[in-house]
C-alpha cells in the first residue's frame, strides 16, 4: 500500500470500531503571512470521509481552526477485525484521495 | 517495571545519608558524589511531591500538573510525532551511498539502545550524545552530516527512542574524565545566565510547577527521558539541545553551541540525573 | 453562495416539517459550506447552517480544557444522550473563521467525536447537536495564555 | 496552592534566612525601585543607585569620549562572549550605539554603551558565580 497522508488505528471492540485518524498535513489558513510579508495561501483539508463496506460511517468538514495534522476520533456501530476503512479526503486546492486502514 | 520499583526502594533507603552527603557532594573532582547528587535530588521531589512516583517523572510536567497531563492524554491517543517515528524508521534503513547504513555503526544495529547515550567515549576523550553518533556515522561513511536541531537527525533519533521505550537508563562514569565531564555538566545546571539572571535550576528544580507567566516548568527528573520532542509550539520534532538553546534565549543569554563541549556534558549530567528511569521518547510537549 | 445557503436551509426547513430529516438534511449538510466556513462572526456561520439559533442544553457534553497548554492543539470532545443526532459542530467564537469543523453522523455512529483546533486567544467554545427536532448547544470558555518560556 | 507563588517569590524564598543586607543587596534594592540618580544610604554612607558605567559615561558628550566607550564595551563584550556567557541584548545595543555614534548623536551612543557595557560586566560576574556558587543548588 502506497503511503499517504492518514494514519488510522481502528479497533473493534465489544460490538464496535472505534476509529482515530490523523492527517499528515500543515492545514494553511491562509491567515499567516511568510518571512517576507506575503500571505500564505490557504491549504487545508476540507472534507475527511470514511466509508466501511461502501456506508459511510463519518463525514468530515474542516475549516481554518483545525489544528495542523488533524485528528480526528469517533465511533460506529459493528465493524470487523480485518476489514477494511476506505477514508477519502479533500483539499481546498481540489486534490483528493482514497486511502485504506484495516479494522484491528 | 520491576527494575524501577527495586531501584526506588534502594532510592528511599539510601534516603537519609544521600541528602546530607548532596551537601557536601561538592564542585571538585575530588569531591563530587553523582550518585549522591542523584538521589538528593530524587528525595527533593520526592519531598515536595510525595503523591508522584519518581518513575511518572518520564512525563514531565504532567507527572505534577493534572489540568495538562489531561490535554496531553488527548494529543497521546494519537501522537503528533508518530509521522516522524515512521519517517525515522525509513531513514534509519535507508543504506548510505558506501553500502553501510545507521546499524553498521551501532551495537545491537542501533535497535534499543537509546538508554547508552550520552556515554563517555574513552577513544575520543569527550561525551558522545546519540544525535552526535548519529553525525559521525554518517560522516565515517562518507555521508554530510546533518543539522543537529530538527528534521531528518531528530527523526532518525526519535525511532532510536522509539526502539529503546521502557529501556532503563543507567549512564556510567567509568573514569576522572567522564566524571570531569559530569561536573562541568552539573556546573552549567546551576550557573545564571542571561539578563534574566537564572538557571536550569531555577526554573527546574525549585521552579518545577511554578507558574513562569503561564507555563509550568517540568521537573528536572526525567526531564531528558523522552527527547526528542514534538513540541506543539515548535509544531514538529526537534532534539534536546535545540530545547537547551531555546532555554538559554528564554533567560535572555546567547545561546552556546549545540553539541559543543558544554551543552553534550550538561546533557551528560542531566541525563545521569534520570539514571533509573526509562525511555519513553519521542515525546509530545506543550 | 445565498443559493447554496437557501437550498440549505429549505432542505432543513423541509427535513423539519415533512419529518423527513432522517434522510434529507445529512445530505444536505455534507457539502461543504462555503458561506459558514468562511463566515467571520460565529452568528453568520450558525446562520448559515442553521434555520434558529440552537438552544442549550444539559444533554450535550463538551469537553475542552479550561487552559490550554497550548493554543494551536487544544483538544476537544463532544458527545450527546440525544436521540437521532444527525450533525456536530465546532465553533470557536473569537477565531479569525469560528466554524471550525462539521460532522455528519450518520445512523449506527455513535454522537461522540474528539479533533484538535487552533486557537488565537481566549473564547468561548460552542458545540452544537443537531437532531431531528432541533439544534442543541453546549459552551464552555477555554483560556490561551502567552506562555513565559518562549511562547 | 504552590501555583499561586510567582516564581520569583518562590526563587527569593530560597534565598531567605541570609539575614544582614549586604551592599549588593541594598544597592540592587534601591536601583530597581528608584532607577539611576537615586541617592540612598548605607551603614552610614551615602550611594548612588548608578552602575559604574553610567558614572562612566557622566563626561563631556564628544566624539572621543562616545568611541572610547563604545571600544571599552565592545572590549568587555569580547571577554563575555569567549567564557559563553554573553546576553542576548547586548548585540543590538551596540550596533546602536555605533548608529548614534555615526550619526553625531553622543549622548545617546554614550548612554547605550554604558548600557551594554553593563550587560557585559555582569555576564562576566555571572561567568565567575557559575564557577564556586552553584554547589548548593540543590535545596533542601
Amino acid at each position: 500500500m502506497a503511503k499517504g497522508i492518514l494514519r488510522a488505528k481502528a479497533k473493534a471492540k465489544g460490538g464496535n470500531t472505534v476509529v482515530k485518524i490523523m492527517a499528515k498535513h500543515a492545514m494553511e489558513t491562509g491567515n499567516r503571512k511568510d518571512k517576507s510579508g506575503n500571505k500564505i495561501p490557504a491549504n487545508y483539508i476540507q472534507t475527511l470521509t470514511v466509508a466501511y463496506q461502501g456506508k459511510t460511517v463519518m463525514e468530515t468538514n474542516m475549516g481554518t481552526a483545525i489544528s495542523k495534522n488533524p485528528y480526528l476520533a469517533f465511533t460506529f456501530v459493528g465493524g470487523t477485525k480485518g476489514d477494511e476503512l476506505e477514508m477519502t479526503w479533500t483539499e481546498i486546492t481540489g486534490a483528493t484521495a482514497t486511502e485504506t486502514a484495516k479494522i484491528k | 517495571m520491576k527494575i524501577i520499583k527495586s531501584l526506588l526502594a534502594g532510592a528511599s533507603l539510601a534516603l537519609v545519608a544521600s541528602v546530607s552527603q548532596a551537601a557536601t557532594s561538592g564542585n571538585t573532582l575530588a569531591t563530587v558524589d553523582p550518585e549522591a547528587d542523584r538521589l538528593a535530588l530524587q528525595s527533593y521531589f520526592q519531598k515536595r511531591f510525595p503523591k508522584v512516583a519518581v518513575s511518572d517523572y518520564v512525563n514531565g510536567i504532567y507527572a505534577l500538573d493534572a489540568p495538562s497531563r489531561e490535554q496531553w492524554q488527548e494529543i497521546e491517543e494519537f501522537p503528533p510525532y508518530e509521522f516522524d517515528v515512521e519517517e525515522g524508521e525509513e531513514l534509519f534503513n535507508t543504506p548510505f551511498a558506501n553500502g553501510n547504513s545507521y546499524a553498521d555503526c551501532f551495537d545491537n544495529g542501533g535497535i534499543g539502545i537509546r538508554q547508552n547515550f550520552p556515554r563517555w567515549d574513552e577513544g575520543q576523550g569527550q561525551i558522545v550524545t546519540l544525535e552526535l553518533a548519529i553525525n559521525q556515522c554518517r560522516e565515517a561513511n562518507g555521508e554530510k552530516a546533518l543539522g543537529w536541531k530538527k528534521g531528518k537527525i531528530a527523526k532518525v533519533s526519535a525511532y532510536m527512542a522509539y526502539t529503546s521505550r521502557d529501556n532503563v537508563f543507567d549512564l556510567q562514569i567509568p573514569n576522572d574524565e567522564a566524571k570531569a565531564a559530569y561536573l562541568d555538566g552539573k556546573q552549567s545546571f546551576y550557573a545564571r545566565r542571561g539578563q534574566l539572571n537564572m538557571s536550569c535550576a531555577n526554573c527546574h528544580v525549585a521552579g518545577a510547577n511554578i507558574l513562569i507567566r503561564a507555563d509550568l516548568p517540568g521537573p528536572t527528573l526525567g526531564h531528558v527521558t523522552h527527547f526528542p520532542v514534538f513540541r506543539s509550539k515548535w509544531g514538529e520534532l526537534g532534539t534536546l539541545q535545540r530545547r537547551y538553546g531555546g532555554c538559554q534565549k528564554n533567560v535572555r543569554g546567547t545561546p552556546q553551541k549545540t553539541q559543543g563541549e558544554k551543552f553534550r556534558n550538561l546533557e551528560f549530567f542531566q541525563t545521569y540525573m534520570s539514571n533509573g528511569l526509562v525511555v519513553n521518547g519521542p515525546g509530545a510537549r506543550k | 453562495m445565498m443559493n447554496r445557503r437557501s437550498v440549505l436551509k429549505a432542505v432543513f426547513t423541509g427535513g423539519l416539517v415533512a419529518g423527513l430529516g432522517v434522510l434529507m438534511p445529512r445530505v444536505a449538510l455534507a457539502a461543504w459550506s462555503k458561506a459558514a466556513f468562511e463566515a467571520e462572526t460565529q452568528e453568520a456561520a450558525m446562520g448559515a447552517l442553521y434555520e434558529a439559533a440552537p438552544s442549550a442544553s444539559v444533554d450535550v457534553t463538551l469537553k475542552a480544557p479550561d487552559i490550554a497548554e497550548n493554543g494551536a492543539v487544544v483538544p476537544i470532545s463532544v458527545n450527546s444522550s440525544l436521540a437521532g443526532v444527525t450533525s456536530i459542530a465546532i465553533f470557536v467564537a473569537n477565531n479569525p473563521q469560528p466554524l471550525a469543523a462539521q460532522f455528519t453522523i450518520p445512523e449506527g455512529t455513535l454522537a461522540n467525536v474528539s479533533c484538535r483546533i487552533r486557537m488565537g486567544k481566549t473564547s468561548a467554545v460552542t458545540a452544537v447537536v443537531t437532531t431531528d427536532s432541533g439544534s442543541f448547544s453546549a459552551s464552555k470558555e477555554v483560556k490561551v495564555t502567552i506562555g513565559g518560556c518562549g511562547g | 496552592m504552590n501555583k499561586t507563588i510567582s516564581l520569583v517569590a518562590a526563587l527569593m524564598m530560597v534565598s531567605a534566612g541570609v539575614s544582614a543586607q549586604s551592599f549588593d543587596e541594598a544597592f540592587n534594592a534601591q536601583r530597581a525601585m528608584y532607577g539611576k540618580g537615586h541617592s540612598f544610604t548605607f551603614e552610614g554612607q551615602t550611594y548612588t543607585t548608578d552602575h559604574p558605567e553610567e558614572v562612566a559615561a557622566a563626561v563631556e558628550a564628544n566624539a572621543d569620549n562616545a568611541a572610547k566607550l563604545l571600544a571599552a564595551a565592545k572590549d568587555q563584550h569580547a571577554q563575555v562572549a569567549a567564557v559563553d556567557f554573553g546576553w542576548t541584548l547586548t548585540k543590538n545595543l551596540l550596533k546602536a550605539s555605533a548608529k548614534a555614534l555615526a550619526s553625531g548623536d553622543f549622548r545617546k551612543s554614550m548612554d547605550i554603551s554604558a548600557q551594554a557595557q553593563y550587560h557585559a560586566r555582569m555576564g562576566m560576574v555571572q561567568y565567575h558565580q557559575s564557577q564556586k556558587e552553584w554547589v548548593m543548588a540543590v535545596p533542601e
